[in-house]
């Protein structure tokens, strides 16, 4: 019997340009889950997120990092947080849910993202081309997420740094999206 | 002709020269000029006519408020209409044209208007062009139209890129000249994050335009000192060449920078940059715009605001002429006379209205005080002014300065009204601010270069106080504090001439009277008749002059007369600034599914499903017209197995102890009892009874269910069990996530669809027909271990299941599904084969789901429980929407098989005109049914499951077709549904 | 006085000192048969009409501004018939008669210009949607005429057909919509209701009703109380705040609707066109300006101004539609105050108080539907009954459940 | 126009869907006597107020909550913004109250 695995692509192909001191590149083999807390459990399912990565769930609009940087909370919506952890299969979920048992609901968001990571000296003054939330470090600082829309398109970002941000946008639009970010790149630099 | 109005001093760089064109004429400037002023510079004043009578206009401004000098800029494509020679930075290369004649502008041969300008008064149009009635759009109106607008777009796509951008500040100062340099300043050094927008591309303001000193040195010295500490600011951002064009709700300002417009060719960046400013605090410090008098035939090229010639003389070293005269009604007119007698222009007269004492000397002029031009003389340029006393007085240039009036534009956005002062005989801004703004300068009536700069700071240092920092005052720097004495005079009654107020509009002083007598006494209607103020300048030089002059015709004050308002933009915007990068395909996304690029490789062609792309049909070589290939893949399909994407579907992952009886309630049909395992259809209402969506749900665990939603609906419906969710039942356990981009999802339909998906699916699955019956579903693993969802439903009316996988697989997935498929003779079909089979199965869709439309009207009332609270239960009970003659889906087929059907033709009784009384109902749906060989039909008629087998019209006379259909079952293929549970 | 070129010659000659008043500024009597509360474009009409053809002419206009200062004085100017629905389309078709011969029935020359207005489609399920549309419109009288690709590049080659996101397949084209001067229009009718003896009385606003048991006798004013045998409300835009002072909760919202106009151009843009992949419809004017607009800002308003988002989505929708526009300056923007419905149609009804009449629930529509909305207003107020044509908008359609929903978007106004 | 999120500070409206009255929070007891008039006011008949309006906006492009705002039709100007959910459930714990203060 022929072999009928099924290879994985990724949104993006792997994309990755240097626009002098800026960085622009794909960023995949990350699982991605989401966890939302169950009407009357937030304490537990709390208690179970300290206990399995020593960090706090995040409040809405910022992020905890557990187990020394090996995953990030982003508190994404009211009950609903993402954790965003390096990983390479296909069930993301029982990661979690190895993790954290039946305090939460899940659902995997692996490939619902594609990833994008802008770090570098324009970063900010492009990012300011597509995205109306103020990235100021005085506002917008470390470890802050939220969700914005970026022409048309509905994006994460998330402050990594000083001048890091990791950009998710929907999987199918991710040529549309990379092209945005591209694009305010190169108006700027 | 080599500049030779050139004289010496201004802020011009002489270093580099640059050439230009203009009317055919190769000329030269310097960088630092506008166009007007290299105009100027090489005595060019005659450069467009006016709108209406065609007359010879020049140059009357320095700045956005140009009426006049409006030309063509650049070439091709690239050509801007109505450009305003003012504010048009100088370039090499630069091409210019002038606007609004037929001929040249010098023999215009519209100018002929101006002779009929009698019959041409205010509103003449209303009163006449109606008889006969054919001759309307026939003859008078294409007249009209040919003699509309001024300039002309290329008809071409605009070849450049445009930018938008969002910035954000704590206090926005809007205009660097001496108040909002002092404001940026102060607020600078006390923290803020502070943003300055200067519409000029040499900040200053005034300061650049006048011999005034500050500190005892020269002001532009000063100005480029505070600039290098404000550069130095990290906190600070410097705008140049940026317009805040409006003042919106919660602190949003636009505003629009000119990146490239100065530059021969922008070099692949964006031209202009849209950027929206979100600040805690505004400064307006906008300055202060000059205005004219109503004086006969104040119009001529030559006539000029008094504070542009001295603009001209004192920043770009140009005198606007050899032999100036000066009429004004208030100190600063004779700045100008003393401004270009100290550059060694002669001064021919100075005309005061007021009385007393000249409040300068001006060598060699002719002093009239108390007295007032009455008329000018020159054809294509002024040679002569006639005063009130009756001396001519031979001039090439006429400086008018009527006094004043503050910038307060940006204050009246969101509808505040200026106060009237009387000190100045000007608006200024009243107390019904846009929240967060404060004004400060000219802008506020703060006439005097101290003022200015005193209230500057002040008003810097409070908005950083407002904010919670630290401000101190700067050190008021020291400069003269002398007021500009003005006595209001608007109009020279006795001009016997017309007496010009909007010189692009061309409305007179006569026709704020002819108006005024007419009955249209309010601003707004002396507006709208005369069209005072609506020219490309709204009004800028012209709006408080006419309102003088009605007021005076209605033996009023300005003030009880009125004020009109000003709306966004403060000067005018390119549409495809606004528009910035949103057009051509960037217009919206695009969204793929992972199969997309398989898709394409199989030549598929594609259509737009909301933002989706999707393939509509996959041609064969050798097929020519889309139909073969359509029902191709029907037959294909019905006879072995197709293959479809439906990774569009939404898909919604609903969890929680309470998700059964969450949908049971946003669900019109019951979903509590769905056992695990299952897949339910699901018909989902708005709250007025009518049909919102529709789809599948399938429940994988207890407290576990996955939704599907239609293409279209998918947003929309996330957005409504959102509402549900947070707002209707809020104690419930449940939470919902979108899944659509998660996974890859493909229809396998067709007899052979079970057997081809047992090749696939990994051999510790079962899905036979007992294992795996229709509506079932489960979470298998497919090629060697890669999670999928597998759900047995079908909309195609076969045999059939839908099948996911995460999204990284989706292309793996369907090379595999076609590999596997090959033995079986598979096909990859289409939206248009997929809507083929769903007319021939009479399952309703977009067309049909149109938001007009009842579930009753769908033939599933039933479904609609009334055991339970549902969204839309209620509301779908009332009267009229449950008639005995109510519409109903149907079947049609036309009695002869060899026509087509038509989608939107009307359903008619046989032997009945084809008239509104007469519409019993329309087709909705229509395909060519390869499996039945001919053309059939979904629609609405009245009482239509009463009237299976009657005959009747389809009248559809848009296309001039009318044909006999006959009523039939929506179900025209296995209307029994044995093949999906084969 | 009649207006002519004539007399427009007559004037010239003699230095234009002959011109009279357009209207008298009258003071308002004790008592009228009708009040007409609302002097805008359809206030307007309906004095006409009442007056000039159902011959009731004790009547008085109240208008809080100046006259005209209401929608008509803030609109695109577009005029059509092109409905799907049968409460909708006879309606249209009637006002569509009526501007083809409105200028020489008031005699002002609200230049009515039929150049046709063209609907764009983008997707097959929106040609499906427009063959049944022009097909209504066939069966009610009215022209309509379906385009293809081709059709359409015929008549506006410099539309974005090769690099489209979203491509144009064809068009609804009705030929004789097309644009008429909103403020002539304003004129005309309240030029011709006072030369009938229409007393219009700018700058008196109503701030109450006189209701005595259930019957509705008067109106208390700014400049007194004024009584009448019949007050018939017309005031779109403020509709929720007057009927709030008669008690009355209605089905419609109050929406910012904005509209832009760019510096006067040579003519370049024939017809009225509008964009079916997102929110954009543009004609050019007599004077040259493109004037255009998109959809409502979307929230609940009366502030006569709107925001940058949907400034933007419409110039984006008419880049993406006509890239040559990208040149041409947007010169001015403004905001209108709309009585959006609840199914996106209006009323022409009696209330349930006796002598209380409701005209209102426009939309962003009402500019066209000025002369049918007079006549049937004037026809209901003179008749006690409803035109035969306007039988459907009534307010008690949502109760019965027989809505005049075009859109099929449902009961959320912002979406109609 | 800004909306000041109660989690998330500020943003743009442009991130939000807009929906009506917060009226529609009170939807009627399906099983009521009057249900079929209850629903046909819920549904259709708005106070359409000229001043203070309380309504319902939707964070679609952000954190996904649906939010009361309490803003004046007349200037725009917005006084309070609530959680939805927040004002629903106390709604529940107590129908008499309406969330509207006074």
């Amino acid at each position: 019997m022929p072999d009928m695995t099924l290879k994985p692509k990724t949104p993006l192909n792997g994309y990755s340009e240097t626009f002098g001191a800026t960085v622009l590149e794909e960023i995949a083999g990350m699982g991605l889950v989401s966890i939302a807390t169950p009407r009357g459990g937030v304490d537990a399912l709390q208690g179970a997120v300290q206990s399995a990565y020593g960090c706090a769930l995040p409040p809405t609009g910022s992020s905890t990092i557990g187990n020394d940087g090996a995953i990030r909370l982003m508190g994404l919506q009211p009950g609903q947080v993402f954790a965003l952890f390096a990983y390479d299969g296909d069930t993301a979920v029982t990661e979690i849910e190895k993790a954290l048992g039946d305090n939460g609901y899940y659902t995997d968001q692996s490939d619902s993202w594609a990833m994008l990571h802008l770090s570098g000296s324009a970063a900010i003054d492009a990012l300011a081309r597509i995205c109306p939330l103020d990235l100021d470090a005085s506002v917008f600082p470390d470890g802050t997420v939220a969700r914005t829309v970026m022409e048309h398109m509905g994006v994460i970002v998330l402050r990594e740094g000083t001048d890091g941000f990791l950009l998710m946008a929907a999987r199918s639009s991710a040529a549309n999206f990379l092209h945005a970010v591209e694009q305010s790149v190169r108006n700027v630099t | 002709m080599s500049q030779r109005m050139r004289i010496n001093g201004g802020i011009v760089d002489r270093s580099k020269p640059l050439s230009f064109e203009f009317d055919g004429k190769q000329l030269q400037g310097f960088a630092g000029d506008t166009l007007a002023s290299a105009l100027l510079a090489n005595d060019i004043r005659f450069v467009g006519r006016s709108f209406k009578y065609h007359r010879p206009r020049g140059i009357f401004t320095a700045g956005p408020e140009e009426p006049n000098a409006l030309v063509q800029l650049r070439r091709g494509p690239y050509q801007e209409p109505n450009t305003r020679a003012t504010v048009a930075e100088l370039y090499d290369g630069l091409h210019a044209a002038s606007q609004n004649y037929r001929g040249s502008l010098n023999f215009d041969l519209m100018a002929v208007n101006d002779l009929f300008a009698p019959f041409l008064s205010a509103g003449f149009y209303y009163k006449t062009f109606m008889w006969p009635q054919a001759f309307w759009e026939k003859v008078y109106e294409p007249a009209i139209r040919a003699s509309a607008g001024l300039g002309r777009l290329s008809g071409k796509d605009d070849p450049d890129i445009y930018d938008k951008g969002f910035l954000h500040c704590d206090i926005l100062v809007i205009g660097a000249g001496p108040a909002g340099l002092m404001a940026a300043l102060t607020a600078g050094r006390s923290g803020a994050r502070v943003i300055l927008a200067d519409e000029d591309f040499a900040p200053g303001g005034r300061l650049n335009a006048e011999t005034h000193e500050i500190n005892g040195g020269d002001a532009q010295g000063w100005t480029a000192s505070v600039l290098s500490e404000l550069k130095s600011l990290p906190n600070v951002r410097l705008m140049k060449r940026t317009t805040v064009y409006g003042a919106y709700d919660h602190g949003v300002y636009g505003a629009l920078e000119k990146s490239t417009d100065h530059l021969p060719m922008s070099g692949g960046k964006p031209r202009q940059i849209l950027w929206r400013i979100y600040s805690k605090r505004a400064v307006l410090c906008a300055g202060a715009t000059e205005r004219s008098i109503a004086f006969g035939n104040n119009d001529r090229p030559g006539v000029m605001l008094a504070g542009a010639v001295r603009a001209y003389a004192n920043r770009w070293g140009v005198a606007p002429g050899r032999n100036v005269a000066i009429f004004t009604n208030n100190d600063d007119g004779w700045r100008t006379a003393t401004d270009l007698a100290a550059k060694g222009v002669s001064i021919a007269a100075v005309i005061d209205t007021r009385s007393g004492a000249a409040p300068a000397d001006v060598a060699g002029a002719t002093i009239a005080m108390g007295a007032s031009i009455v008329d000018t003389k020159g054809r294509k340029g002024i040679s002569a002014v006639t005063l009130s006393n009756g001396t001519t007085v031979p001039v090439d240039c006429l400086a008018v300065s009527g006094g004043w009036s503050p910038n307060v534009h940006l204050t009246c956005h969101q509808r505040g009204r200026p106060d009237w002062a009387d000190e100045i005989a000007a608006f200024v801004p009243g107390k019904d601010l846009p929240v967060g703004m404060s004004v400060a300068g000219a802008a506020k009536g703060a006439l005097t270069l101290a003022a200015c700069l005193q209230e500057g700071a002040k008003a810097g240092a409070q908005a950083a106080q407002d904010l919670g920092l630290t401000a101190s005052m700067a050190e008021i720097p020291e400069a003269s504090d002398e007021a500009s004495a003005i006595t209001p005079f608007w109009h020279v009654t006795e001009s016997k001439g017309r007496a010009w107020i909007d010189l692009q509009n061309d409305v007179t002083a006569k026709d704020v009277q002819l108006a005024k007598r007419e009955g249209y006494r309010s601003v707004e209607l002396l507006k709208r008749y005369t069209t005072l103020g609506m020219a490309t300048d709204q009004g800028k030089t012209a709006n408080v002059l006419g309102l003088a002059v009605l007021a005076e015709a209605s033996g009023k004050s300005i003030p009880e007369t009125g004020t009109t308002i000003f709306r966004p933009p403060y000067t005018p915007v390119p549409i495809a600034a606004f528009a910035g990068r949103s057009r051509g395909k960037d217009f919206r996304p695009t969204r793929l599914t992972p199969g997309h690029e398989w898709a394409a490789e199989q030549g598929a062609v594609f259509v737009e499903a909301g933002m989706w792309l999707r393939g509509q049909w996959f041609p064969k070589p050798g097929e020519t017209h889309w139909r073969e290939s359509v029902d191709r893949e029907v037959l294909a399909t019905r006879k072995s197995v197709g293959i479809c994407d439906v990774t569009t579907l939404g898909k919604i992952d609903v969890q929680g102890r309470d998700a059964a009886e969450f949908l049971n309630k946003v669900y019109a049909n019951g979903f509590a009892k769905l056992p695990v395992g299952k897949v339910r259809y699901g018909l989902m209402l708005r709250e007025d009874g009518m049909v919102m969506d529709d789809g599948t749900t399938a429940r994988l665990s207890e407290n576990h269910f996955v939704m599907t939603t239609t293409t279209a609906n998918a947003v929309g419906v996330f957005r409504h069990m959102e509402f549900c969710r947070q707002c209707l039942w809020p104690d419930l356990d449940v939470h919902l996530i979108s899944a659509t981009e998660q996974f890859a999802q493909y229809a396998v339909a067709g007899p052979n669809a079970r057997k081809l998906l047992q090749k696939i699916v990994d051999p510790e699955f079962d899905i036979s027909n007992d294992a795996f019956p229709f509506m079932g579903c489960g979470e298998i693993t497919v090629c060697g271990g890669t999670p999928a969802r597998l759900f047995r439903i079908s909309f195609s009316g076969e045999l059939a299941y839908e099948i996911a996988v995460p999204s990284r697989y989706g292309d793996g997935l369907i090379r595999a599904l076609m590999a596997a498929g090959e033995e079986f003779d598979a096909v990859p079909y289409g939206t248009e084969a997929l809507s083929v089979m769903r007319i021939e199965k009479g399952h309703p869709a977009g067309n049909e789901l149109n938001g007009q439309t009842t579930a009753r009207d769908m033939g599933m009332g039933r479904m609609v429980s009334k055991k339970k609270d549902s969204i839309g239960s209620i509301l779908s009970e009332r009267p009229e929407l449950n008639r005995e003659d109510g519409l109903a889906l149907v079947g049609f087929r036309p009695v002869d098989r060899a026509r087509q059907l038509k989608s939107g033709a009307h359903f008619i009784p046989k032997g009945k005109t084809p008239s509104l009384e007469n519409d019993e109902g329309w087709m909705t749906s229509v395909a060519y049914s390869p499996t039945l060989g001919h053309s059939i039909g979904l629609g609405f008629i009245k009482r239509g499951s009463d009237r299976l087998g009657e005959t009747i019209v389809a009248a559809d006379p848009i296309r001039g077709e009318s044909i006999e259909v006959e009523i039939v079952s929506p179900h025209f293929f296995d209307p029994e549904g044995e093949r999906v549970r084969a | 006085m009649r207006y002519s070129g004539l007399r427009v010659l007559w004037e010239g000659l003699t230095g234009n000192k002959g011109w009279q008043p357009a209207w008298r500024e009258p003071e308002p009597k004790k008592s009228y048969d009708v009040i007409v509360i609302g002097g805008g474009g359809h206030g307007l009409a309906t004095a006409y009409y009442l007056s000039n053809k159902f011959g009731i002419t004790n009547v008085a206009v109240l208008e809080k501004g100046w006259l005209g200062s209401g929608n008509i004085g803030r609109n695109t100017t577009i005029i059509r018939s092109n409905y799907l629905l049968p409460g909708n389309e006879p309606f249209y078709e009637l006002s569509m008669k009526l501007w083809e011969g409105l200028e020489q029935d008031f005699n002002y020359n609200a230049m009515v210009s039929q150049r046709g207005v063209l609907n764009l489609c983008h997707t097959d399920a929106q040609r499906d949607a427009f063959a049944r549309r022009g097909n209504s419109m066939r069966l009610s009288g009215a022209d309509s005429e379906l385009l293809d690709q081709d059709g359409v590049r015929a008549l506006y080659p410099f539309l974005d057909f090769d690099n489209a996101r979203f491509p144009i397949k064809g068009g609804l084209l009705q030929k004789r919509g097309g644009s008429a001067r909103h403020d002539g229009v304003a004129w005309g009718y309240a030029r011709g209701a006072d030369l009938r003896g229409v007393d219009i009385i700018q700058n008196c606003e109503v701030t109450g009703f006189h209701i005595e048991n259930g019957v509705c006798k008067g109106v208390e004013t700014t400049k007194g109380a004024i009584s009448a045998k019949k007050i018939a409300v017309c005031v779109a835009g403020s509709s929720g705040r007057v009927m709030a002072q008669a008690g009355m909760r209605l089905p419609i919202e109050s929406h910012v609707l904005q509209a832009f106009v760019s510096e006067g151009l040579k003519p370049i843009i024939p017809g009225v066109i509008t964009f079916g992949a997102g929110h954009f419809y543009i004609s050019q004017s007599d004077k040259g300006g493109l004037v255009f607009g998109g959809d409502i800002d979307g929230y609940n308003s009366y502030a006569q101004r709107g925001n940058l988002p949907v400034v933007e989505d419409v110039c984006e929708s008419g880049m993406a539609l006509m890239p040559m526009i990208g040149r041409a300056r947007l010169l001015r923007m403004w905001g209108g105050v709309m009585d959006m419905s609840m199914d996106g149609s209006p009323f022409i009804d009696k209330t349930h108080i006796d002598g209380l009449y409701f005209n209102g629930g426009w939309c962003y529509g009402g500019f066209k539907a000025t002369p049918a909305s007079g006549y049937c207003y004037a026809h209901l107020l003179a008749k006690d009954e409803p035109h035969p044509v306007a039988t459907e908008m009534r307010l008690d359609r949502f109760k019965r459940g027989h809505m005049i929903d075009e859109k099929g978007a449902g009961a959320q106004p912002n979406l109609h | 126009m800004i909306i000041n999120h109660p989690l998330l500070g500020p943003r743009d409206a442009a991130e939000f869907y807009y929906l009506g009255d917060a009226s529609l929070l009170d939807r009627p007891d399906w099983q009521a006597p009057d249900a079929a008039d209850k629903f046909y006011e819920y549904q259709y008949l708005r106070d359409n107020a000229a001043g203070e309006h309380r309504e319902l906006w939707y964070h679609e492009q952000g954190d996904r909550s649906w939010l009361i705002v309490t803003r004046d039709t007349l200037t725009h100007d917005i006084t309070k913004v609530e959680l939805a959910h927040d004002v629903a459930l106390a709604k529940q714990a107590d129908p008499a109250n309406t969330g509207r203060e006074g």
